[in-house]
């Protein structure tokens, strides 16, 4: 799982019969200090996130198991919500 | 999958068993725009009787396993297609 | 597998499902060396790792299903598999 | 998923993929705004995509979990077209 930050929505009407229904949103990952990492990423969201929440994302096919569809090719969701961080420097 | 040429083929005499049998080739991916070879290359397994110099596609990952001819096989990276066309913006980019 | 070193932990109240009432390190890549390689990223915790630890993480669903020893959590991916004591080179 | 243009298309008669009438598409992946970053990638399409319409392509083994692609040799997949992008509440992108 990666930090990141929900950035904005992604809005498709023609898309995959099992993908109907989903919330798409983009994801900018992030480091512990939420500083940006490489590239945003569309990520299925099925916990109702706003934009501007730092969120934990998966990648790969158990993102899809978030869905209740047994079939779907979604590769990246929002697995949770960030409340706090502790980092201890050493 | 990403879109390669074929270079040459590797010949291997010690290897995995179940490799026994299969043609190994050597790709070099290349420029989708300029068909310019990158000088990054692959070992695939060959689905396809893919020959020299032909533009290929390769599939990565698990999914290289998944080709009739690579079913339980262990690989992860196999050819499966040989290209015939690629059309860019309206005009053939390339023709076997 | 690999190495990491724990850098902090995360609290998350809302949960993808699969997730719940599991335990989330933040970890850093390290080399055998001890040195922080690469981005930080999110496990699972199941052998009560705790900050500062150098951890074994796996990144493959099936295995960590029985690192968690829960057949149902289909969702989880990345989780600490183990706590290194040493590392001998050579 | 990550975004891409579609910018072409590749005909292969001499194919194992064994997936009768696949459609394969070049895509040039984009960042939100639609900024080509000539990073190229070839993946089937499920949508009836066009050309230099904004995509969503899943990749690796979630591009195998659909009807279609189950247990096929593919490792990406076009799962969406985008008509629009809102980032931080102001659209970035509009088919």
């Amino acid at each position: 799982m990666k930090f990141g930050k929900i950035i904005g929505r992604v809005v498709s009407s023609q898309k995959v019969k099992s993908f109907e229904g989903l919330k798409l949103v983009l994801v900018q990952p992030v480091s512990e200090d939420l500083e940006s990492v490489g590239d945003a990423i569309v990520a299925v969201d099925t916990l109702q996130s706003d934009v501007g929440q730092i969120i934990y994302y998966e990648t790969s096919k158990e993102a899809g198991r978030v869905i209740e569809k047994e079939m779907n090719p979604c590769d990246a969701a929002v697995m949770g919500i960030v409340d706090d961080i502790n980092i201890t420097k050493s | 999958m990403i879109l390669a040429k074929v270079k040459g083929t590797v010949v291997s005499s010690r290897k995995a068993e179940k490799m026994a049998g299969v043609r190994l080739l050597l790709l070099e991916k290349i420029d989708p725009v300029s068909l310019e070879g990158k000088n990054d290359f692959v070992v695939a397994m060959d689905g396809v009787g893919a020959g020299l110099d032909e533009i290929v596609f390769y599939v990565s990952g698990s999914g290289a396993r998944m080709a009739e001819t690579t079913k339980g096989l262990p690989t992860d990276a196999t050819v499966t297609a040989i290209v015939d066309v690629i059309e860019q913006n309206g005009h053939i980019a390339y023709k076997k | 597998m690999k190495l990491g070193k724990v850098i902090g932990t995360m609290v998350s109240t809302i949960k993808a499902k699969g997730y719940e009432s599991r335990k989330i390190l933040v970890i850093r890549p390290v080399g055998p060396d001890g040195i922080f390689v690469g981005n930080s990223f999110l496990a699972i915790d199941a052998v009560q790792a705790g900050v500062g630890d150098t951890v074994l993480t796996i990144e493959e669903g099936n295995s960590a299903r029985q690192v968690v020893q829960d057949d149902d959590a289909f969702t989880v991916k990345t989780v600490v598999a183990g706590i290194v004591d040493e590392i001998s080179l050579g | 998923m990550v975004l891409g243009k579609i910018t072409g298309t590749i005909t292969s008669s001499a194919n194992n993929t064994d997936i009768q009438g696949g459609r394969y598409l070049l895509v040039n992946k984009c960042d939100q705004q639609g900024q080509l970053k000539n990073d190229f990638l070839i993946a089937l399409d499920l949508v009836s995509a066009g050309n230099d319409e904004m995509v969503m392509v899943s990749q690796s083994t979630a591009a195998r979990e659909t009807p279609t692609t189950r247990n096929k040799p593919v490792d990406a997949v076009i799962v969406g077209i985008v008509d629009a992008i809102d980032e931080n509440e102001n659209v970035v992108y509009k088919k």
